[in-house]
């Protein structure tokens, strides 16, 4: 009974999907109210993660459902993120669909779906639970990229997307496969074990068994290269989606990352001197691409690489003894909350058919609404990791890690990097206050959106300030 | 190996590729015969050689004739002649295909070595079926889509659509059967009928699961294209469907694929649900161990079936109109020759039987012997279930396809699993 | 003898990698994607064999029910692309560009 | 209240600016509330310097732990070494509310933000806190010179916000470094800077862990060659953003000097003081020179200032006694004097609507309070005896000869530079014929005056009796040094031979 | 693998294969007349085609297409799951119960939706 406990949250959200498509087929449930239900079971969801009593720091050998999942603080917190980014997208949605016109109840459903599978995919301690959950949630976000069929843009990010998660997929299940072989198990415990008493260099079989599945991992977080589609992906993409997908399929994946990094120590040895050059990469490619962006969501989705490049610094530092990913956690919260400000606010300032969607278009926003743009600098200046916002801990956590894993060298380019960063971060903050307004950014329709950016604004600041989950 | 195996694996195979050949005569002259029968019509009567018409079966002849001698036209507007070609090829071969792993008789055991008495003797079996059915479509849509015509595609789609809707409940009604017989081999599934449920009454699938058998028929019947689900050949609506550009053989070969289907999903159903080959009451153990009393009933009762098959066969075998000379009578009593001649025949095989066995590998021949006779014997009834059908209801509007599969059948298999496996658990 | 199945499987991994990378056809490229898969398939029911466990066969079947999601999937998004463009050549898709 | 007053100190401007910008404030009642909040700084800052004790080691410090898991606290202290930097950051600003009026409400609040920032970078004895602040500093300014500059505006902007934070981060990974390497050796976590101060390291990442903490302190000083922000942002920037700019950002920069690289990095300090102090002297040098050419009135001051930064640098490289006590003297004068100076020219360019240094003339026989004040600063800019610059330069000076006598020569001849051109423009200003746009240039109101005043009192006191100050700087710079010249006599042991052998090679 | 049933398998699928194949060998030896109406897709004598063979058709089809895959699927998971069924037990059933009831609702969804509704 105990494992029912660990997976409550999961199974209130995955039964609200559920519940949610059911009702919508009945054709009884309004637009409206279909997103303040999600947002409700997201919260309740949120409320039951957080009373779910996990036991401290946690290896992740710690297993429920006999070795098919593993709970721990990090799981515990991964999944709290994963829970705030479907409510605050519900939010988002809510709000964007005031001005885009192609929604129904099941968005919302396939959201909860989604969501499910982040969850699940953050507690995976086994390789085929790993790959059920993988699907389940991207099967769900592609769906909802490609929701509005109306639009040729939408249906090519999908087929985009698709076609490169289903080869990140197919390359995954080689590897289990490959792994499966080489430790006789899917277990991660038993893998583990296998591990601890037969070297890892040895069996050529688990050598390319787990580079299959980093390169799957690689993929789906858009790490350096295989990172081109990410830019196009989000972009064509429906804005809540693409909030959506950038924090909590990030969160869940780095998530799941970090526990199969760490099964064991030579394993590990052996890929961190790959993941280094990895990490480099992927944060100059991505800064590379943002600079040059003109719109908005393309510049955050290329941003969302680089932070995947911090991320994986991050991977590379964590120790595989005493594992808690407190610095990875924090990170992602922190750069939830930032993306998922920025696409608030977006959501409402977006117009019609997201008319507004460069540098260009948001010009002189401070001066006719300076609360939101007020709040999109802050979101800006925690993703640029300026102090004292969440973005500049999380930074500081993650230069901390590299440093003390001996890797001064990754820490000073990540910093290198985060530099370039400013450039395209400052430029919307200088669109917004230092350029003459040339419209009147009006916002049509009751929405929830800009509530959700006042709290993401303050939560930047908390998360900086509170950092409980450390 | 040695010789026998070489001999029993010819023997095997030989009946698993050609039965279901032979069949389709049977069934074509089946079908007739029922039509006639059915819808009060007078059925083939004029084919024969010399005055002997077989009961109609020369028409048969006469029809592999015909098509053998036609033209055989690959239209002009057909791009892809190999898929054209392929089509039917892979309908016929699917079909024979799917007869691999049906049982026909228990296993044999001669000189202590065990004979599986299937065309392919490996293990598969349910899921064999299934593969290769489900193959069977992909013939169907290739003949549709390489016939490049309107009716070819739509006949295509339809029985696609048609054979991929009803492959659902028929897999599910499957699901509750397996919960019950624990195994997918079909020689396993036939043992398991062997026994007898409250010692009286013959352990078939058929009493274990009544919703299921109901289910599985029905998918049967759609998965065959048979009426009333032929809505792939409606020719009211779309002429032949998928074979309309076919001509031929290539048509004769879609044609004799649909009866090798019929005959081994006959030979489906009564592996599953109608006891296989075994014959109720006597299982094989029992009838090995009496064989000479079963050898001795058996010639008392072969000259009582002839006289009455014979006093039948000269009240109905004679023109409907005062004839001099019936040429008819004549044939029913040269008919009468040769059935005594082989009744007497067997008859003799019995007695040397009953003189000459010493050990167990006779009777076992033996037994085996009948319980192919059994199975096919059980295979044509269910064969004639489909002709019956066929001559007796409508065709259904495709609409009503539909929702009988996805709305009726598929809950109904769902429900049919729940309630199975909760009483297999109940009683495990 | 697993040698043989997994240099199989490897084999198919990689043709399905090669037909993914140069073909053009969008079927064509979910077809190389399925073959990878299966590939992965095979090897897990070899090594499932050859481990005398089950979670070979497990993982085979899972992998199977994504297979058709994603092809479900697949052929929903060509059918809308194709509605939009007419073609199913990838090199036509080009709005988005990285 | 006492164990808050640093806290108070901080986060009292930092609300009242938030609250600025929330609330729908009108411009007058903005300004007002700024001026309330900078005295109550002022009085809480002079509380602060009044009852520091000098007895070495932190006073006024307040702890709390923050993020536990790398051991980082929320502290804050007051020793001898940021006293007067903390002092100077909190009583210059009232002048900014009084003297320049016309700016809008969230130029208001944006400098309450700076104050605030400032002082907290000062007071923190976190090196994590020092940091956090440290950056935050920087947001205001790049809105006020964004949003309140001059036409040039933006690519000022672009150019201080990137350098400095480019710096800055770069120093977050020295920091970091710093930590870890602190947690190597001890144990556990920490970033007191008492306690890293403590450290010595050495070797090759520590070589750049220093480099990253010059560039990042080098860039706000600024030290040549990462000067070129400088003049830009000087000119470009709404004069209270130039005076937070040059009066205190700055310093802040040498500060952060003596506070952190001094003590944790000695051998490379030691080893590369001399090229820094050229460095210096060559900054000085070069923008004294440039500044001689300059029209536009500003670009000069800001020129002077740079030059004047210069010697404030030197005065730390060159890790002695009387360098160490001239420079945190300087810091203080150069604030005050630099500060009074960029005031008075934002009133000017206010009333007169021109900075060019040619449109001007005359003013001394139309403002000559103005004049006089004016005159003031600018001769304790230049270092004149008599006034708070000539001591700190003369120390400063002092040490340097004893450090190298020609890094000391060349520093005292720049000097003379700065001499000339402060007068010649002196002259040019003040006295000249004056001209259509001189002529109705009014002197200082009352208020006015009285703001300034102090200051200007300030700068003869510690020109003429720098006892107080003196006396509660120079054990803390003592102390502060020991551990440096410990380095240095190590340091001295083991490259004489290796110089030897160079020489014999040669 | 025993050679007894390598034998029957090659023999077998051989016979599946060369029947068909010796039957389409009519078709070298049947006869040959040519003609334009022959040549043409065959409309029920409707002179000119109406409509082309590949023109797009319901959606429906390939919807039902979509439904069967993940049915089928769904089915196929069943199949261990019943054979072992007397193992399993109460868990078993239990698990396989949520299974089917997510399936039935996965039904109901579908067909409330009308994607069943063939007019």
């Amino acid at each position: 009974m105990l494992d029912f406990i660990i997976i409550l949250p999961l199974l209130v959200v995955g039964a609200g999907a559920i519940a949610l498509m059911l009702l919508a087929s009945m054709e009884n449930l309004s637009e409206g109210s279909t997103a303040l239900v999600s947002i409700g079971i997201f919260a309740f969801a949120f409320a039951v993660q957080l009373m779910v009593s996990v036991s401290g720091n946690v290896a992740p050998y710690e297993t429920a459902f006999s070795g098919m999942l593993t709970a721990s603080t990090f799981t515990k917190v991964a999944g709290l993120i994963i829970l705030a980014c479907g409510l605050f997208s519900c939010m988002i949605a809510q709000t964007y669909f005031t001005q885009n016109k192609f929604s129904s109840p099941e968005f919302y459903s396939l959201m909860m779906f989604a969501a499910s599978g982040m969850l699940l995919l953050t507690m995976a301690a086994e390789l085929i639970t790993l790959f059920i959950s993988l699907e389940i949630m991207s099967l769900a976000i592609y769906v909802l990229v490609g929701y509005d069929r109306s639009r040729i843009k939408r249906s090519e990010a999908v087929l985009k997307y698709l076609m490169l998660g289903a080869f990140a997929g197919a390359f995954f299940t080689m590897g289990a496969a490959l792994i499966y072989g080489g430790a006789g198990s899917t277990r991660f415990a038993l893998i583990s074990k296998y591990l601890a008493t037969n070297s890892f260099l040895e069996s050529p079989v688990l050598v390319a068994g787990t580079l299959l599945v980093i390169v799957a991992f690689l993929f789906k977080v858009a790490a350096f290269p295989f990172h081109a589609w990410v830019v196009d992906v989000y972009d064509g993409a429906p804005l809540p989606v693409t909030g959506f997908m950038a924090t909590g399929v990030k969160t869940a994946i780095f998530a799941v990352f970090a526990n199969f990094i760490v099964l064991d120590n030579g394993m590990k040895g052996v890929w961190v001197d790959y993941l280094f050059y990895v990490a480099v990469f992927t944060m100059f490619a991505g800064n590379l691409i943002a600079i040059g962006q003109n719109n908005l969501k393309r510049m955050l989705a290329a941003s969302g690489i680089v932070h995947s490049g911090y991320l994986i610094i991050a991977l590379v530092a964590v120790g595989t003894e005493n594992f808690t990913g407190g610095v990875i956690i924090f990170y992602l919260a922190a750069y939830a909350a930032a993306t998922l400000g920025v696409f608030t606010a977006l959501a409402y300032l977006g117009g019609t058919d997201e008319r507004r969607d460069s540098f260009d278009d948001f010009k002189g926003l401070a001066k006719v609404r300076p609360y939101t743009a007020a709040a999109i600098t802050i979101f800006m200046l925690s993703m640029a990791g300026i102090p004292p916002t969440a973005g500049f801990m999380g930074k500081f956590y993650i230069i901390t890690d590299a440093i003390r894993a001996d890797q001064m060298l990754l820490a000073v380019l990540g910093i290198v990097s985060s530099i370039l960063s400013m450039w395209y971060y400052l430029r919307l903050v200088i669109m917004m206050y230092f350029k003459e307004p040339e419209e009147s950014f009006e916002v049509s329709g009751v929405s929830l959106a800009p509530v959700g950016t006042m709290i993401l604004a303050v939560s930047v600041f908390a998360i900086g300030f509170y950092p409980v989950f450390l | 190996m040695s010789a026998l195996d070489i001999l029993l694996v010819i023997l095997r195979i030989a009946f698993g590729a050609f039965v279901p050949l032979s069949f389709v005569a049977v069934l074509v002259w089946m079908e007739r015969r029922g039509a006639g029968y059915f819808q009060d019509r007078s059925g083939p009567n004029r084919c024969n050689v010399l005055g002997f018409r077989a009961g109609g079966l020369i028409q048969n002849i006469a029809d592999a004739v015909k098509l053998i001698f036609k033209e055989d036209i690959v239209p002009g507007h057909i791009k892809h002649k190999l898929y054209f070609i392929l089509a039917p090829t892979l309908v016929f071969i699917t079909a024979i295909l799917s007869f691999a792993m049906v049982p026909f008789a228990d296993t044999l055991v001669l000189n202590g070595k065990e004979y599986i008495m299937q065309a392919i003797p490996a293990d598969l079996g349910i899921l064999w079926f299934l593969a290769v059915v489900g193959f069977g479509v992909y013939g169907i849509i290739l003949a549709g889509w390489s016939s490049h015509n309107k009716y070819g595609v739509l006949g295509g789609l339809r029985a696609a659509a048609q054979v991929i809707s009803y492959e659902i409940p028929m897999g599910l009604a499957l699901v509750s059967l397996l919960t019950i017989y624990s195994t997918v081999n079909l020689s396993e599934m036939a043992r398991f009928q062997g026994q007898l449920l409250f010692g009286f009454i013959p352990m078939w699938g058929v009493f274990l699961q009544p919703l299921g058998v109901i289910i599985f028929i029905v998918a049967a019947f759609a998965e065959t294209n048979r009426t009333p689900f032929d809505l792939a050949e409606g020719e009211s609506e779309i002429v032949a469907g998928f074979h309309v550009e076919y001509s031929s053989m290539k048509f004769a070969l879609f044609f004799m694929g649909e009866y090798v289907a019929m005959f081994v999903s006959s030979a489906l159903i009564v592996t599953l649900y109608f006891g296989s080959y075994q014959i109720p009451w006597f299982s094989t153990e029992t009838l090995v161990n009496h064989s000479k009393p079963v050898v001795f009933l058996l010639m008392l009762a072969m000259p009582v079936a002839a006289y009455f098959f014979n006093i039948w066969m000269k009240k109905n075998n004679r023109s409907q109109y005062e004839r001099p000379n019936d040429p008819r009578v004549f044939e029913a009593q040269v008919y009468a020759a040769v059935i005594w001649s082989i009744v007497i025949f067997i008859e003799i095989i019995f007695l040397g039987f009953l003189i000459f066995s010493s050990g167990a590998g006779g009777a076992r021949i033996l037994v085996a012997l009948l319980q192919i006779a059994c199975f096919l014997f059980k295979t044509f009834l269910m064969c004639f279930v489909y002709i019956w059908v066929r001559w007796t209801l409508p065709r259904f509007r495709y609409d009503q396809l539909q929702r009988l599969g996805w709305q009726r059948l598929l809950p109904l298999a769902l429900l049919n699993i729940f309630i199975t496996s909760a009483v297999v658990v109940s009683l495990a | 003898m697993i040698a043989n199945y997994l240099s199989l499987s490897v084999i198919l991994f990689c043709f399905g990698l090669l037909g993914v990378i140069s073909r053009r056809n969008v079927f064509t490229v979910f077809m190389s994607i399925e073959l990878m898969l299966n590939a992965a398939n095979l090897a897990f029911v070899a090594l499932s064999r050859l481990h005398e466990n089950m979670d070979g066969h497990v993982l085979a079947l899972m992998v199977m029910a994504v297979a058709a999601a994603e092809a479900a999937l697949a052929l929903a998004v060509v059918i809308l692309l194709h509605k939009h463009k007419g073609n199913l050549d990838t090199n036509v898709f080009s709005l988005l560009r990285g | 209240m006492f164990e808050n007053t640093l806290s108070i100190m901080i986060f009292l401007p930092i609300v009242a600016g938030l609250a600025l910008m929330v609330l729908p404030v009108g411009r007058e009642a903005a300004r007002a509330a700024g001026l309330v909040v900078a005295v109550l700084v002022v009085i809480l800052g002079l509380k602060v310097f009044i009852n520091f004790t000098g007895a070495g080691g932190l006073e006024f410090v307040e702890k709390t732990s923050w993020f536990a898991y790398v051991g980082v606290n929320y502290s804050l202290g007051v020793d001898g070494i940021s006293l007067l930097v903390l002092l100077a950051g909190a009583c210059l600003f009232p002048m900014v509310y009084l003297l320049l009026k016309t700016k809008s409400k969230g130029f208001y609040a944006n400098l309450l933000l700076t104050q605030g920032a400032m002082i907290g970078a000062i007071a923190a004895a976190d090196m994590v806190l020092f940091y956090i602040f440290w950056e935050v500093m920087l947001l205001p300014i790049f809105f006020m010179i964004g949003l309140f500059g001059g036409p040039n505006r933006l690519p000022a902007t672009l150019k201080i916000t990137l350098y400095t934070i480019a710096g800055s981060l770069l120093m977050l990974a020295a920091i970091v470094y710093v930590g870890v390497s602190y947690h190597a050796q001890a144990g556990v976590w920490s970033f007191d800077i008492a306690e890293l101060s403590k450290l010595s390291l050495t070797g090759p990442a520590a070589t750049a862990a220093f480099i990253f903490f010059m560039v990042a302190f080098a860039i706000k000083i600024p030290l040549f060659p990462f000067h070129t922000w400088l003049p830009d942002a000087y000119t470009e920037a709404p004069t209270a953003a130039t005076f937070v700019l040059s009066a205190i950002m700055a310093k802040i920069g040498v500060y952060g000097v003596i506070r952190f690289v001094l003590p944790i990095f000695a051998e490379d300090f030691t080893r590369y003081a001399l090229i820094l102090c050229y460095s210096g002297v060559i900054g000085m040098m070069y923008c004294g020179i440039a500044a001689i050419g300059q029209k536009d009135f500003k670009r000069m001051l800001a020129f002077s200032s740079a030059s004047h930064m210069g010697i404030i640098a030197v005065g730390v490289f060159c890790m002695n006694l009387q360098a160490l006590t001239g420079t945190l003297y300087q810091i203080v004068a150069h604030a005050t004097s630099t500060g009074v100076l960029f005031l008075l020219l934002g009133i000017i360019e206010e009333r007169m609507e021109t900075r060019t240094i040619s449109d001007l003339g005359g003013i001394a026989y139309k403002a000559p309070i103005f004049a006089v004040f004016f005159a003031v600063a600018m001769l304790a800019s230049v270092g004149l005896p008599g006034t708070s610059g000539f001591i700190g330069e003369f120390l400063i000076i002092l040490g340097a000869v004893k450090f190298n006598m020609m890094v000391g020569v060349l520093a005292g001849t720049t000097l003379i530079i700065g001499v000339c051109y402060m007068l010649w423009m002196f002259q040019r200003v003040f006295f000249e014929k004056s001209n259509t746009r001189t002529e109705g240039f009014k002197d200082l109101s009352a208020i006015e005056t009285l703001t300034i005043l102090p200051i200007v009192v300030l700068i003869i006191v510690m020109g003429i009796y720098p006892q107080p100050f003196l006396a509660r700087i120079t054990p803390a710079a003592a102390e502060h040094l020991a551990a440096v010249s410990t380095v240095q006599q190590q340091l001295a042991d083991t490259t004489v031979p290796v110089m030897e052998q160079t020489t014999q090679k040669n | 693998m025993s050679a007894e049933l390598v034998l029957s398998s090659v023999i077998f699928f051989g016979l599946a294969v060369i029947i068909p194949v010796i039957m389409l060998l009519t078709a070298v030896f049947g006869p040959r007349s040519g003609g334009v109406a022959k040549n043409d897709a065959y409309e029920s004598g409707i002179k000119h085609v109406v409509g082309m063979a590949d023109q797009k058709f319901s959606v429906k089809f390939y919807l039902l297409a979509i439904l069967f895959l993940i049915f089928d699927i769904e089915a196929v998971f069943m199949y261990p799951w019943a054979v072992s069924l007397r193992e399993l037990g109460m868990f078993g059933f239990l698990e396989m119960v949520v299974f089917i009831l997510l399936l039935l609702t996965g039904l109901i969804y579908i067909l409330k939706k009308g994607v069943l509704n063939w007019r």
